[in-house]
C-alpha cells in the first residue's frame, strides 16, 4: 500500500513518545499441551488434569462468598444504574417544569427508526412554533443515543429507566413533554404567572394524540398521493400494495377519530428505574 | 474361518451400494434453526451415516435484516449504529468499520486521543468476545461450568462499557468524528481492577478447560483446516491465524494506535480445533498487554471534533476500509453519488466467511466433532446474515 | 501439518506499480481513479483470465478473495461486480471492477480460482439477480426458493416493504 | 456390637402363618413407604443438584419459592403434572407411553434390594448384587424404546448411543462389583455390608478395592448416562437426546428415574466397598468404635451414600463430555483390562487370606427362624 493511500487516523501524532513502540510478531501457541503418548503416563497425567480442574470448581463450592448472584427486584434499593446508561428517554423540564424545546425537529429528522414524531401547536400562545406533543416510540427505538446527541438545546437525556415491559404494545408510546407551550425562555420574559399558565396546556405520558394517530394521518395522506400517482400510472406501488403495507405498519385499523383509544393511563409507580415520563407537574 | 469364506464376505460387503462397509443408509437431519449448538438461528442440514457427518449444507437468512439495504437510506450518522447489529459481540470494532470508512470518504480528520479510546475499548472489547466464546465453548463440550465463568467475568467488563458508553450490547459508540462520550474519569481504575481480577482467572480457564484431558482429547486433531484451505475459503481472524497464517490487519495495516504498542500475534500450527481455542486464549493475554499499554497512557484532547448534528457529505467514489474485529477481517465498502445518504454500503463480515470452513472440516467427523468445530469458528449469526 | 504462509514470500507493490503490472496482463484494464485503494475496471470478457492470472502470478499472488459484491448503477443500467481481493503473501490489495448489462447479468464464476466465491457469488445472485456461469450450486442464499426480485436492486419493490416517513 | 439385619419382606414372611393382618401391613407399609421415599428422595436430589450446581458455578440457585428455594422442586413437580403431554406424530404410542414407566419400574425394583440399615431393606435378596445389575438392565431398555418410538432422529441417536454405552460400561461395572463380593464371599448385599464390619473393602482390600470402587463410580456414571458420558442426552449435540419429544408427567418419570439412578449408583458404591450403613470402625480401637457406634446406622448409610452423590455432582459440574468413540476406547482399552487384572489380583488375595485388618471372629451372619414357607422371595436362604 501506498503511503499516499494510508487513512491520515492511522498515525496520529503525539502519543508515540508514551507508547512503547510496535513490537512483537507472530508467536506459535502450544497451550498447556497434555502429553498424552504414553500409556500408564497418559492415564496419570489424565486423572491429574481432572483433578486440576475438580480444584477449580471445589474451591468456589467451598466459598460461598464467591456467589456473584444479584437478587433482582429486591435489590431495587441499591441498584446502580450508571449515569450514562440508555433506559429510557427523559424530557428534561427545568426547577419550573418548563422545557426548552423550539420545535426545530433535529432529533425527529436524525433518528434512524422514526421513533421521534414531534407535533407543533397548531396555534401559538406566544409564537409560531411552539411543541404540543413529543412523542417517542420505545418499541421502534434502538437507544442509539443520535437525539440527544444532536439536540442543540439539551432537552432530551437517557434516564436509568429500564423497567419498560408492558403487556400492550401501544403503552410503548409515550409522550414525554409535560406540558404543550413555549419554551422555559419565552415563558420566564412573562411577569405574569397566570399568562404563563394560560400559555402552557398540561400534557401526561400517555394523552393523545398518539405517534400512531399521527401516523395514521401522514400515512393516509401518502396514500392518497400513491393513489393520485397510480392514476397516472407512473408509482411503482399499486394502491392495493400500499394498503397492505400499511395494514402491516400500523397494530390499529387506520384511520381512528380523536385521540386513540390507548388502555387508560397506567399509573406508573415512582419505584427507581420505571419509566418516569411524568416527572413534572 | 478359511480364506475363501473371509474373500466372500470381503466381495459382499464390497458390492454393497453405500460407502459403509456395514450397508447402512445414509440420513438427513436438520441441525438447527434452533439447535443449543447453533447458538442462534444458523441452520445446518446434515447427511450424516450413523454419527459419522458425510455432508454439511448450511442454510441461511433466518435472520436477514437487510442491513445493506437499509444503509441506503440512512445517513452518514445513522448506518453506524445498524453495524451495532451484525456481529454484537464485537459492535464497537463494527462501528469503528462503518466510522472508519466514512471518514475516510468524508475526510474527517482524527485527534490521538479518540484514536487511543477507539483502540482501548475495542479492544476490551475482543477479551469481552473472546470471553463469551469461551464460556459458551465449553458448554458446547458439555461442561456447562464454563459457560457461567465466562459469562461472570464479562459482567465485569460490561459494567465497565456501560459506565463509558452507556450501552451494555449495542453501543453506537464510535461516531464519524470521535467517540460518542469521553471515557468515564473511572474508566482506568475500573479496567485495572477487571484486568487484576482477570489474570488470575484466565489461569483458572486454563486449569478448568485447556488443561482437561477429554478437551484436549475432543479437539486435538479434529476439524483440521490447512492454511492453504483456510486462505481459499476466505477465513479470516483467528481461524485463519489457527491454520498458520500470521494475518492480522492491526499488524499488517495498523490503525487506531495498534502501530504503537507492543504485541505478538498467536498462530496455530496445525489448524485443528485446539490450535482455534488456544489462538484465542492466548489473544486474551495479548489483548490485555494492548490494554495494559494503553490505559495509562490515553492523550489528552478533545474526543468528538465534529458538531454531532453537522451534516456529514461525501463526494462521488468508492471507498474501502477494513479492520480487525474478535472474528476476523471485517470490511465496509462505501459508494457514494455524493450528497448525505450513501449509494451503496457493503459489509465484508468475518462470520459469513469463516462460515464455510465447516463444510470441509466437518465431514467424515462425528456429530461432536462437528459441534466443537463449530463453536470453535465461533460464529455469531447475526453478522452472516446481515 | 499445514504449511505456514508466512514469512511473507512476496513483495508489497505500490499502487503505481501493481496497476502498471495488470495493465501490462490485460491492457484493456483501466484505473479507476474514484477508489481510495488501487483500483482496476476491467471488461468482463477478460475478467477470468485476468483473474487466474492475479492468482497465479508470481508477483501478485492474490490468494485472498475479501469480498465480492455489485453496485446497481440503475441510470446507467449497468450492475458493476466487485471483487475486493488482498495478497496475504505479498500484503497489497486491489479492487476490480467489472461491469455486466443489468437486464441480462450473466458473469463468469471464480470458484475455480478462489472457492470462497462461490458463496459470496450467490449472495450476489440472491441479492442483484447476477448469473455466473458454470457455478456448482448457484440457488438463492439467504432469501426463499420462490422469492421474487432481488432486493438489493435500486428498483426493487414488494408488498411487504415498508415506506421509509419522510 | 452385633447387628441382626432383616429385610420388611423376611419379616412379613416370618408373620404370615400365625399373624397375617399385621403382615399385610407390613407389606403395604412397604410399598407406601418406597413410593414416599422415591418421590421425597427424588426432590431432595433434584433440590440439591441445582443448589449444589449453582454454588460450583458461584451462583445461588433456587431462592424464590420457600425458604431458599426448598420448594423449588415441588414446584416444578406441579408444573410438570400439569403440562401437557404430548406424543408425536408419527411416534409408537405404546411404546412411547411404555418407556418412562419402565425406566422407573428399573430404578424402583433397584432401591428395594437396597439395605440402607440393618432393618431398613425391604427385600434382602440372596442374589442381591446379580438381581441389581439384571433389574437396572431396564434403564436401558426404557431409553432405547423412548427414542426409538418418539420418531426423531435426534432421539434416535441418542439412544443408540445409550445402548452401546450402556451395555459397554456394565461389564466394567460388573467386574468392579465381583471385587466386592469375592472378598464378602455372598451375592446378599446384607452379607456384603456385615462383611465389612472390620473395615470397608476400599481400604480393606488392599488396593484391588479402592479401584474397584473407582471403576465402579466411573462405570456407574457411564451407566446412569451423567457427564462426563451424558451422550444420550448431550444437549449440546443432540439437543436433549432420548427424551427430546417427552413432555409433562412422562419427562417427570425420566427425570426422577435419572436422579434416583444417581442415588442407586451411590448406594451400590457405598454397599460394596465404603460398608454401607456400617459405621467406621478401625481394628480394636474399642473406644473409637463404641464412639462411632453412636450414630445410628441409617445416617451412616445417608451419609455415605450423599458423598458419593456429591462426589457424582462434582464431577458433572466440571468435566466436558466425552466423544462417542473415544466412550467406547475408554471402557475397551483401559477399563476392561484395568478391571479385568484388578479382579484377579483381588482373587489372589482373596485366596491367600491376605487382608489389612485380620478378621476377628466376626459374628456370623445371622440366620432368621425359617418360620415361613421356605420358598418366599426374601429373607432366610
Amino acid at each position: 500500500m501506498s503511503d499516499d493511500l494510508v487513512h491520515p487516523a492511522a498515525t496520529p501524532a503525539g502519543t508515540a513518545a508514551l507508547l512503547p513502540g510496535p513490537s512483537g510478531g507472530a508467536v506459535a501457541v502450544a497451550g498447556p499441551w497434555l502429553d498424552t503418548a504414553g500409556s500408564v503416563g497418559a492415564v496419570r497425567k489424565g486423572i491429574a488434569s481432572l483433578l486440576g480442574g475438580m480444584r477449580v470448581t471445589g474451591r468456589y463450592v467451598a466459598r460461598p462468598s464467591t456467589v456473584v448472584t444479584q437478587h433482582y427486584p429486591e435489590n431495587r434499593e441499591t441498584l446502580r444504574v450508571p449515569e450514562r446508561f440508555r433506559g429510557a428517554l427523559r424530557f428534561h423540564h427545568d426547577a419550573d417544569g418548563y422545557h426548552g424545546c423550539t420545535v426545530c425537529r433535529i432529533c425527529e429528522d436524525q433518528c434512524p427508526n422514526r421513533s421521534i414524531v414531534i407535533t407543533q401547536r397548531e396555534k401559538g400562545a406566544l409564537t409560531k412554533k411552539e411543541l404540543d406533543t413529543f412523542i417517542w416510540r420505545l418499541d421502534a427505538c434502538t437507544f442509539c443515543n443520535t437525539c440527544v446527541m444532536v439536540c442543540p438545546f439539551n432537552v432530551l437525556h437517557f434516564g436509568p429507566g429500564f423497567e419498560s415491559a408492558v403487556y400492550d404494545r401501544r403503552l410503548l408510546v409515550y409522550t414525554l413533554n409535560g406540558y404543550a407551550g413555549p419554551t422555559a425562555a419565552l415563558l420566564n420574559k412573562q411577569a405574569d404567572p397566570d399568562a404563563r399558565k394560560a400559555a402552557c396546556e398540561p400534557r401526561d405520558p400517555f394523552c393523545g394524540p398518539t405517534v400512531l394517530q399521527a401516523l395514521a394521518e401522514k400515512r393516509a395522506a401518502r396514500r392518497k398521493a400513491a393513489e393520485a400517482e397510480a392514476a397516472q400510472g407512473v408509482g411503482l406501488k399499486s394502491p392495493a400494495a400500499f394498503e397492505k403495507s400499511a395494514a402491516r405498519t400500523a397494530p390499529d385499523p387506520v384511520p381512528v377519530p380523536g385521540p386513540v383509544p390507548v388502555p387508560a393511563p397506567v399509573p406508573v409507580p415512582t419505584q427507581p428505574g420505571s419509566v418516569e415520563a411524568a416527572d413534572v407537574g | 474361518m478359511n480364506a475363501t469364506v473371509a474373500t466372500t464376505l470381503r466381495a459382499r460387503l464390497d458390492a454393497l451400494p453405500s460407502q459403509s462397509l456395514l450397508g447402512t443408509q445414509e440420513y438427513f437431519v436438520n441441525m438447527g434453526p434452533q439447535h443449543p449448538s447453533t447458538h442462534g438461528v444458523l441452520r445446518l442440514v446434515l447427511k450424516l451415516d450413523g454419527e459419522t457427518v458425510h455432508q454439511v449444507i448450511p442454510v441461511l437468512g433466518y435472520i436477514h435484516r437487510g442491513i445493506e439495504k437499509i444503509c441506503e437510506h440512512s445517513n452518514y450518522r445513522q448506518l453506524v449504529h445498524l453495524t451495532d447489529r451484525m456481529d454484537y459481540l464485537s459492535a464497537l470494532a463494527n462501528n469503528w468499520a462503518a466510522t472508519m470508512v466514512v471518514e475516510k470518504a468524508a475526510a474527517m480528520e482524527t485527534n490521538s486521543r479518540i484514536e487511543a479510546i477507539r483502540t482501548l475499548v475495542t479492544e476490551l472489547q475482543r477479551i469481552h468476545s473472546h470471553q463469551l466464546w469461551w464460556g459458551v465453548f465449553g458448554m458446547d463440550l458439555g461442561a456447562f461450568t464454563p459457560f457461567f465463568y465466562g459469562f461472570r467475568d464479562r459482567e465485569i467488563l460490561t459494567d465497565v462499557f456501560e459506565r463509558t458508553i452507556g450501552g451494555r450490547l449495542t453501543m453506537n459508540y464510535i461516531q464519524p468524528g470521535g467517540v460518542m462520550h469521553d471515557i468515564h474519569p473511572e474508566l482506568v481504575a475500573d479496567v485495572k481492577a477487571f484486568l487484576a481480577v482477570f489474570k488470575p482467572r484466565l489461569d483458572e480457564y486454563e486449569a478448568l478447560l485447556s488443561e482437561n484431558v477429554i478437551v484436549q482429547e475432543r479437539l486435538r486433531g479434529v476439524g483440521v483446516l490447512t492454511a492453504q484451505d483456510a486462505v481459499a475459503l476466505g477465513a479470516t481472524g483467528p481461524v485463519l491465524r489457527a491454520s498458520g497464517v500470521a494475518h492480522d490487519l492491526r499488524k499488517a495495516e495498523p490503525y487506531g494506535l495498534y502501530g504503537q504498542v507492543a504485541f505478538d500475534v498467536p498462530v496455530g500450527s496445525r489448524g485443528d480445533c485446539w490450535d482455534r481455542y488456544a489462538v484465542r486464549m492466548q489473544e486474551m493475554r495479548q489483548s490485555i498487554r494492548i490494554v495494559e499499554q494503553l490505559l495509562d497512557n490515553i492523550p489528552e484532547g478533545k474526543h468528538f471534533l465534529v458538531k454531532p448534528a453537522a451534516k456529514i457529505k461525501v463526494k462521488p467514489g468508492v471507498w474501502y476500509s477494513h479492520l480487525e474485529t474478535a472474528r476476523g477481517v471485517l470490511g465496509a465498502m462505501l459508494v457514494s453519488t455524493g450528497g448525505e445518504a450513501p449509494y451503496r454500503v457493503h459489509f465484508r463480515t468475518p462470520n459469513f466467511n469463516n462460515l464455510w470452513a465447516v463444510t470441509t472440516t466437518a465431514t467424515g467427523g462425528r456429530v461432536a466433532d462437528l459441534v466443537a468445530i463449530l463453536s470453535s469458528l465461533d460464529l455469531v449469526i447475526p453478522d452472516i446474515d446481515r | 501439518m499445514a504449511t505456514s504462509l508466512l514469512p511473507v514470500s512476496g513483495q508489497a507493490l505500490d499502487a503505481q506499480s501493481l496497476v502498471a503490472k495488470i495493465q501490462k496482463l490485460c491492457p484493456a484494464a483501466q484505473l479507476r481513479p474514484d477508489c481510495d485503494r488501487p483500483a482496476v475496471k476491467v471488461p468482463l470478457a477478460h475478467w477470468p483470465v485476468l483473474a487466474q492470472q492475479l492468482f497465479a502470478s508470481a508477483d501478485l499472488l492474490f490468494d485472498l478473495l475479501e469480498t465480492h459484491t455489485a453496485i446497481d448503477w440503475v441510470q446507467t443500467g449497468q450492475i458493476e461486480l466487485v471483487y475486493v481481493l488482498t495478497s496475504l503473501q505479498c500484503g497489497h490489495h486491489l479492487t476490480v471492477f467489472v461491469d455486466v448489462a443489468r437486464d441480462n447479468p450473466v458473469a463468469p464464476s471464480l470458484c475455480a480460482v478462489w472457492p470462497i466465491a462461490q458463496w459470496q457469488e450467490r449472495e450476489v445472485f440472491d441479492l442483484f439477480g447476477v448469473h455466473y456461469t458454470d457455478h456448482p450450486d448457484l440457488r438463492r442464499l439467504f432469501l426463499d426458493d420462490d422469492w421474487q426480485g432481488f432486493p438489493l436492486r435500486k428498483d426493487y419493490a414488494d408488498d411487504f416493504m415498508l415506506e421509509r416517513p419522510s | 456390637m452385633h447387628f441382626d439385619p432383616q429385610s420388611l419382606a423376611s419379616r412379613a414372611a416370618h408373620l404370615a402363618p400365625t399373624d397375617p393382618w399385621p403382615a399385610l401391613g407390613v407389606v403395604v407399609g412397604s410399598v407406601l413407604g418406597v413410593a414416599a421415599f422415591v418421590t421425597v428422595l427424588g426432590l431432595v436430589l433434584i433440590y440439591a443438584e441445582r443448589k449444589i450446581a449453582a454454588h460450583f458455578q458461584c451462583r445461588v440457585g433456587p431462592y424464590r419459592v420457600g425458604p431458599h428455594g426448598t420448594l423449588q422442586a415441588v414446584a416444578d413437580a406441579v408444573k410438570l403434572l400439569l403440562k401437557e403431554d404430548v406424543v408425536p406424530t408419527g411416534s409408537d404410542h405404546l411404546l412411547h407411553i411404555l418407556a418412562p414407566v419402565l425406566s422407573f419400574a428399573g430404578m424402583v425394583l433397584c432401591i428395594i434390594a437396597l439395605p440402607m440399615g440393618p432393618h431398613a431393606q425391604v427385600v434382602d435378596l440372596d442374589i442381591g448384587v446379580l438381581y441389581i445389575t439384571a433389574v437396572a438392565g431396564l434403564g436401558v431398555l426404557g431409553i432405547l424404546l423412548g427414542g426409538w418410538s418418539s420418531h426423531n432422529k435426534w432421539s434416535l441417536l441418542g439412544a443408540m448411543r445409550a445402548g452401546a454405552q450402556i451395555i459397554s460400561y456394565e461389564l466394567s461395572a460388573m467386574l468392579a462389583l465381583l471385587v466386592a463380593v469375592l472378598f464378602s464371599g455372598t451375592l446378599q448385599l446384607s452379607g456384603i455390608v456385615l462383611a465389612q464390619q472390620e473395615g470397608w473393602w476400599i481400604w480393606r482390600a488392599h488396593g484391588a478395592g479402592l479401584v474397584a470402587f473407582v471403576l465402579f463410580v466411573v462405570a456407574g456414571t457411564a451407566e446412569i448416562n451423567r457427564t462426563p458420558f451424558d451422550l444420550a442426552e448431550g444437549e449440546s449435540e443432540l439437543t436433549a437426546g432420548f427424551h427430546t419429544e417427552y413432555s409433562g408427567l412422562r419427562f417427570a418419570f425420566f427425570f426422577l428415574a435419572e436422579f434416583l439412578n444417581l442415588f442407586v449408583l451411590a448406594a451400590m458404591a457405598t454397599t460394596l466397598f465404603l460398608g454401607g450403613w456400617m459405621p467406621l470402625h478401625i481394628g480394636s480401637w474399642s473406644a473409637w468404635n463404641a464412639a462411632m457406634d453412636m450414630l445410628p446406622p441409617g445416617l451412616w448409610f445417608a451419609g455415605k451414600a450423599a458423598a458419593v452423590v456429591f462426589l457424582l455432582m462434582w464431577f458433572r459440574w466440571t468435566f466436558p463430555r466425552l466423544r462417542v468413540d473415544q466412550l467406547m476406547r475408554l471402557e475397551w482399552k483401559v477399563l476392561l483390562p484395568i478391571g479385568f487384572a484388578n479382579l484377579f489380583f483381588a482373587a489372589v488375595l482373596v485366596v491367600s487370606g491376605w487382608y489389612f485388618f485380620p478378621t476377628v471372629a466376626a459374628a456370623p451372619v445371622p440366620q432368621l427362624p425359617a418360620a415361613g414357607s421356605s420358598d418366599d422371595a426374601g429373607g432366610a436362604p
